[in-house]
């Protein structure tokens, strides 16, 4: 009892350090994705390739002046940004990240809490998350706030719809409302961890491939955290902003902070639905287990090698360093102690990571949704299209299944 | 042999001019109404050839219309000799009126309104003739009413013309109440109205029981035929268009009344006091209206108390027992009234709308047929011989002197004045030079030919149609001596009031004023129809009226119904303006009842649960 | 540490207060949306109690009534709140007072 | 652990419901609603009822008072004014209200004795599992009838609130 409350402690804090530093250095990441999408180095001077620079960012945000408009509705508009943010946060507690591991004789999940109804909770905390966006752009007392927030919490309502749906389809196939559940079902099973491989995974599980539920669930999750190409929040020069355009400093950082962690959410959320969570896409006998080590070997010579010959002074130090480092983690990845617990979570990351590279690759490609196209397009086309298959993969799960 | 076929072809050419007349061309209309008239006309001479020689009766039965306790009543008709008389009579005339009226009505409005209404009228006529018991009778006892109404205020543009209508239609009402209380009183004593059933339990029925039978049916025929003291209605019905005149008001509607009381002679025969009501009654009727006709100056109004004068002579036969003797009168009637209405009419047509004698004169040279035709007529009615009218008018008188001699007398008295007026109207007519100030012109030969065929019929039926003989083997023989003096005495009669005519309108005009004016008081009186109109006015229809309006319409209805009612609606008015309180249209206080209601009901569901 | 089990009638009793709350805000507020959300709490109340006898009868069928109380509920937020604005647009006021009268 | 949850939550929910009366201006009463339902969520887990729970949040507090917010957004509805009169209300409100609830609480004390109480736990049926097969068997024609009238929520919705077409 007394260890079930340790244990969840600890994990608590060890998530949320992650999620926080995630938070921090996705946009780290994301600047440099751009950058090098757009051909230049990105950030660069803050830190061995700009890696400081989120510290810096948030410096600058806290110690920026935060003033508060006048006649703005005082307590909302406070609690706003906070609602946003805790809305954000929560979803992150059901998720999980691997299965159940020993730590020092106590063997527990790699997961704050279970709840047989995860996938609902998640639906539950995002539909709140429209209260922070909506009372944001109300209280603001600003006319253009006000649209704005209408506009974002519309299309938040709106395409909550088709993401409910195509959620809907994988669940009809794996049969359960628990996340954890739900990737034993693809192959996370203690049982099927022998020869569980891509195929287990949702999206291409029988008898009814989830490619085009995927796919909706993604365009959904762009709008659901208001990012490209439905950022219209963004939109400073053609529609003054958004909800958030009377807002500064932490206040205003604390929204963006929002946005990324339902980008994690939403990431996660895909992982654990379609692709399989933890699950390995081959089995472990075929070697799954070396691709880590692999992986970041390749990466610890490309910097070794790139350390030889700099392009920039710096360069001599630092990447000798970047590549010792990266070696030194490929050997931890091959010792099987830690394999056991290390080796989910590389998955689950990954494929977690993989789908965040697939939101800035979008932001670095497409334009921006003209309004009235981007309402038109959910109810006119995703939603129908996610009914449809809902209701194909319903008929063929009853028949087949 | 489908007799319903008989009636029905009317029917047909009623319905088909009333809902496509309208668009239909005159031709089209003539063609329909005529044709179905004269189809009806052959289909009677098929069956009473096809019947042959019919000594009793022949029956058909199509439906049972109401079956209610022992009252059992079928739609079916019956055809005998006296049926076949008068269907005779209605078609055949009928058709020739019909015919007339394509000249007469050529320009007047409504055209396809008018043969719809005729033909409707031929119907029920026919319906009324065919019927085999007393209910379907007076379904077209009352449908010949209706039919009357509707064509008397055929002009109904005019208020005399609607007045008119709806006095005849009242007036009727009153007879037709005595025929239903004679209805019911039949189902009450015979448990029937079938002719056949009612006739065979007539004899042991007690006198009384018949004679209110036979008085109440004899108030249906005053109603109808025109008698004392209901026959007001009839010279007003001159309103309606001049063959209305001629076919409803004298050759066949007024004489339903005569025929019914000769098919219920069974009842009658043995009830002798109603017998004699009917004699008194015709007889005074008789007398009655010649008198009036001797001083009226509007043709057709001549021609109508003439037609009330002869119905009067028609009950008398009937009322003397002499059935056959009435209905032969009743044909021979037809025949030359509806040749004198129909020349009446012609004469009118050819002055364009002139009704008064006074402005007429000299039209002997003008229009030749008429006058040629309606001579006829007037011989036929003054009861010369060989002209029909003698037959069955001394037929007539020989019953009354064998009932009683002053009926005879009396009778004889009339029929001088029935030829005085008869041909003061020729003379003032024909004779004499042109008083009026109109361009007369002869009529289409489509009005003159029936004029013609009337002519013949009036002049020969005498001895064409042995109606008497015919009609033996119906009614009992009444043994009538042949009486040559009794004979003489009428005929000389007649010749005086032809003569006495001839004095004073055809010789010496003069003479005419100058008697009026000597016997100025009696002029006056008879002039005015003896104020009858005046006195029923005065007796009957004022107090009637302001009863109506005082009593029923003031106190009952408006006091009592009305007063009920609203009084009612003003005591829900009251409560509900209580109860509009809470329609404040208020929400909020809406939510506060409910939430009264809904604690009210706790309470209650909790006393009920048993929960202290 | 031991669990204290809570009396049933404290969850009706909870349901009764809220309900009754809601009750007074139908009748004491002024504002059309004010008063829609009363009805709402209302409805809360009653689902409270719902899944209160749920649990004690131990049978799901509360449960499913508070499920239909919801599908209700949203039908009639989408209609009611469609009328508000409809009424708002003609009349220019959310006084529920001023909404008195059948013609405008 | 129990009592401690579901005084708390019973806590907040009265002080939301409060505030949803009193607050003067409709959004702050939209918001304390929504902590009602907040907290009512996770009364309906303690009574085991997690279906109802997520339903609850989702259907409730994640649609309708989102909408409730978005309709006092789009109507800028300020605080409300005090005129008009409702004199009913304003004599039998209080007292009814006050028979309302003695009444009710009374019922509840007598009708349900200390012995039956709630323990979580108690009762595991609540899963989506129990109430997607009652859905589907015994509730079938409501569901179905439910869905229809949603649709024609849906319609009427549409109808009323469109722009006239002229």
């Amino acid at each position: 009892m007394d260890s079930f409350i340790v244990i969840t402690l600890i994990k608590t804090v060890v998530v949320f350090a992650v999620m926080m530093s995630s938070l921090l250095y996705l946009q780290w990441a994301e600047r440099k994705v751009i950058a090098h999408i757009q051909v230049r180095p990105g950030p660069y001077r803050v830190g061995p390739h700009g890696l400081f620079q989120p510290f810096a960012d948030v410096i600058k945000l806290i110690t920026k002046e935060d003033l508060i408009p006048p006649y703005v509705n005082k307590p909302l508009y406070l609690a706003a940004p906070f609602i946003a943010m805790t809305m954000s946060l929560i979803s992150i507690s059901v998720i999980p990240f691997g299965p159940a591991i020993q730590v020092a004789g106590y063997s527990t999940w790699m997961q704050l809490t279970d709840l047989n109804i995860g996938v609902l909770f998640v639906l539950a905390v995002a539909s709140m998350g429209v209260y922070g966006i909506a009372l944001a752009g109300w209280s603001s007392n600003n006319k253009y706030a006000l649209i704005g927030g209408l506009r974002s919490s519309a299309q938040m309502i709106s395409y909550e719809l088709p993401l409910s749906l195509t959620i809907a389809a994988p669940l009809l196939i794996s049969n359960t409302l628990s996340l954890r559940e739900l990737v034993e079902r693809q192959g996370g099973s203690v049982a099927s961890a022998a020869t569980a491989s891509i195929l287990d995974w949702n999206i291409l599980h029988g008898p009814f491939p989830q490619i085009l539920s995927f796919l909706i669930f993604l365009i959904a999750g762009f709008a659901e955290t208001n990012r490209v190409p439905f950022d219209l929040p963004e939109a400073e020069n053609e529609l003054v902003a958004g909800f958030h355009v009377e807002y500064s400093s932490m206040k205003f950082a604390s929204f963006f902070m929002a946005e990324y962690a339902n980008m994690i959410t939403v990431s996660s959320m895909a992982t654990l639905l379609f692709l399989g969570g933890w699950v390995a896409p081959w089995p472990a006998r075929y070697g799954s287990s070396l691709v880590p080590a692999v992986i970041f070997a390749g990466a610890g010579v490309v910097a070794l090698y790139h350390g030889m010959h700099p392009g920039h002074r710096r360069d001599r130090r630092t990447l000798p360093v970047f590549g010792v480092a990266f070696l030194g983690i490929a050997a931890f990845f091959l010792l099987p102690v830690v394999q056991v617990w290390l080796l989910p979570s590389f998955w689950f990351c990954a494929k977690t990571g993989s789908v965040l590279f697939t939101f800035m690759w979008v932001r670095g490609t497409l334009p921006r949704f003209r309004y009235d196209q981007l309402m038109g397009f959910t109810w006119k086309f995703l939603f129908p299209v996610a009914v449809v298959n809902l209701l194909l993969t319903g008929f063929l799960v009853a028949w087949l299944g | 042999m489908q007799l319903w076929l008989i009636p029905l072809l009317p029917l047909a050419g009623f319905l088909i001019n009333g809902v496509f007349g309208r668009r239909f061309s005159k031709g089209l209309v003539n063609s329909v109404a005529i044709g179905s008239v004269a189809l009806s006309f052959a289909w009677v001479l098929k069956t009473i050839f096809a019947l042959g020689a019919l000594a009793g009766v022949y029956r058909e039965h199509y439906f049972t219309w109401i079956r209610s306790g022992v009252v059992n009543i079928g739609c079916d008709f019956g055809v005998d000799r006296l049926t076949i008389v008068m269907l005779l009579v209605v078609t055949g005339v009928g058709a020739l009126i019909h015919i007339y009226s394509i000249g007469y009505m050529a320009h007047e409005g409504g055209y396809y309104r008018f043969f719809a209404f005729l033909n409707l009228f031929m119907f029920f006529m026919l319906v009324l003739v065919l019927a085999s018991n007393y209910l379907v009778m007076f379904v077209g006892w009352e449908g010949v009413g209706l039919c009357s109404y509707l064509l008397i205020g055929f002009y109904f543009d005019k208020k005399f013309a609607t007045d008119a209508g709806n006095k005849a239609f009242i007036v009727n009402r009153i007879g037709d109440f005595g025929f239903s209380l004679a209805m019911f009183y039949m189902v009450k004593n015979f448990g029937s109205l079938d002719f056949a059933t009612v006739f065979k339990q007539a004899p042991g029925a007690p006198e009384a029981t018949l004679t209110v039978i036979g008085l109440l049916l004899m108030l249906g025929a005053c109603g109808k035929s025109a008698q004392l003291p209901l026959y007001v209605w009839l010279p007003d019905a001159m309103a309606g268009p001049t063959p209305v005149s001629a076919l409803i008001h004298a050759a066949t509607m007024v004489t339903a009344g005569v025929y019914m009381t000769a098919r219920s002679w069974t009842i009658y025969t043995h009830a002798p006091a109603a017998m004699n009501a009917i004699a008194v009654i015709g007889l005074a009727t008789a007398f009655f209206a010649a008198t009036i006709g001797l001083a009226q100056n509007d043709i057709k109004k001549v021609f109508a108390y003439s037609t009330v004068s002869q119905l009067g002579y028609m009950f008398l036969g009937v009322g003397c027992g002499a059935f056959s003797a009435g209905i032969y009168h009743l044909v021979t009637h037809a025949f030359f009234k509806a040749l004198l209405f129909l020349g009446a009419g012609s004469v009118i047509h050819a002055l364009s709308g002139e009704q008064d004698l006074r402005n007429m004169g000299g039209l002997r040279k003008k229009i030749p047929w008429t006058y040629a035709t309606m001579v006829c007529a007037a011989v036929a009615i003054a009861g010369l011989p060989p002209f029909s009218g003698f037959f069955s008018k001394d037929a007539i008188l020989v019953a009354a002197y064998q009932h009683a001699p002053w009926m005879y007398w009396l009778g004889t008295l009339t029929a001088g004045m029935t030829a005085f007026y008869v041909f003061r109207a020729i003379f003032l007519a024909f004779f004499g030079e042109y008083r009026g100030d109109k361009h007369a012109h002869e009529s289409p030969p489509v009005m003159l030919i029936p004029l013609a065929i009337l002519a013949l019929l009036s002049l020969a039926g005498g001895f064409l149609f042995k109606v008497p003989q015919f009609l033996a083997p119906i009614f009992p023989a009444l043994e009538a001596p042949e009486n040559p003096a009794l004979v003489a005495i009428s005929v000389v009669a007649g010749v005086l009031g032809i003569a006495l005519a001839w004095l004073m309108y055809g010789a010496k005009p003069a003479l005419a004023d100058s008697f009026a004016a000597s016997m100025n008081g009696l002029y006056t009186l008879v002039y005015n129809k003896y104020f009858v109109d005046e006195i029923y006015g005065a007796t009957v229809v004022d107090p009637l009226v302001g009863g109506s309006r005082v009593v029923l319409w003031k106190g009952v209805d408006a006091g009592l119904i009305d007063g009920t009612a609203n009084g009612v609606a003003a005591r829900a008015r009251n409560l509900g303006s209580l109860l509009r309180l809470m329609q404040s249209g208020n929400i909020r206080s809406y939510a506060t009842w409910v939430l009264f209601g809904s604690v009210l009901l706790i309470v209650a569901m909790g006393i009920a649960g048993g929960l202290r | 540490m031991t669990d204290v089990p809570v009396p049933i009638s404290w969850f009706l009793t909870l349901s009764a207060i809220l309900f009754v709350l809601g009750v007074a805000g139908f009748v004491f507020r002024r504002s059309v949306i004010t008063v829609f959300m009363s009805i709402e709490l209302m409805l809360n109340a009653v689902n409270l109690s719902f899944v209160t006898f749920s649990y004690q009868l131990k049978q799901v069928n509360g449960h499913l009534f508070a499920f239909f109380v919801m599908v209700v509920a949203a039908a009639e937020a989408a209609v009611g709140l469609a009328i508000i604005l409809t009424v708002f647009k003609n009349r220019e006021t959310l006084n529920i007072d001023d909404v008195d009268s059948m013609k405008n | 652990m129990t009592l401690a949850i579901f005084l708390i939550f019973a806590v907040i929910a009265v002080v939301c419901a409060i505030n949803v009366v009193v607050q003067t201006h409709p959004i702050s009463s939209a918001i304390s609603l929504v902590g009602v339902m907040g907290s009512l969520a996770v009364l309906y887990l303690q009574l085991g009822a997690e279906f109802i729970a997520a339903a609850q949040v989702i259907v409730y507090a994640g649609a309708i008072m989102v909408l409730f917010v978005f309709v006092i957004m789009l109507l800028n509805a300020g605080a409300e004014v005090k005129h008009g009169r409702s004199l009913t209300a304003q004599l039998l409100g209080a007292p009814l209200l006050v028979a309302l609830l003695g009444l009710l609480a009374y019922f509840v004390q007598r009708l349900y004795p200390r012995g039956a109480s709630v323990l979580f736990g108690g009762f595991r049926h609540g899963t989506p599992l129990d109430i997607g097969r009652a859905l589907f068997t015994t509730y079938l024609l409501p569901f179905e009838a439910t869905s229809i009238l949603i649709l024609i929520g849906i319609v009427g919705a549409i109808v009323l609130a469109r722009k006239e077409m002229d």
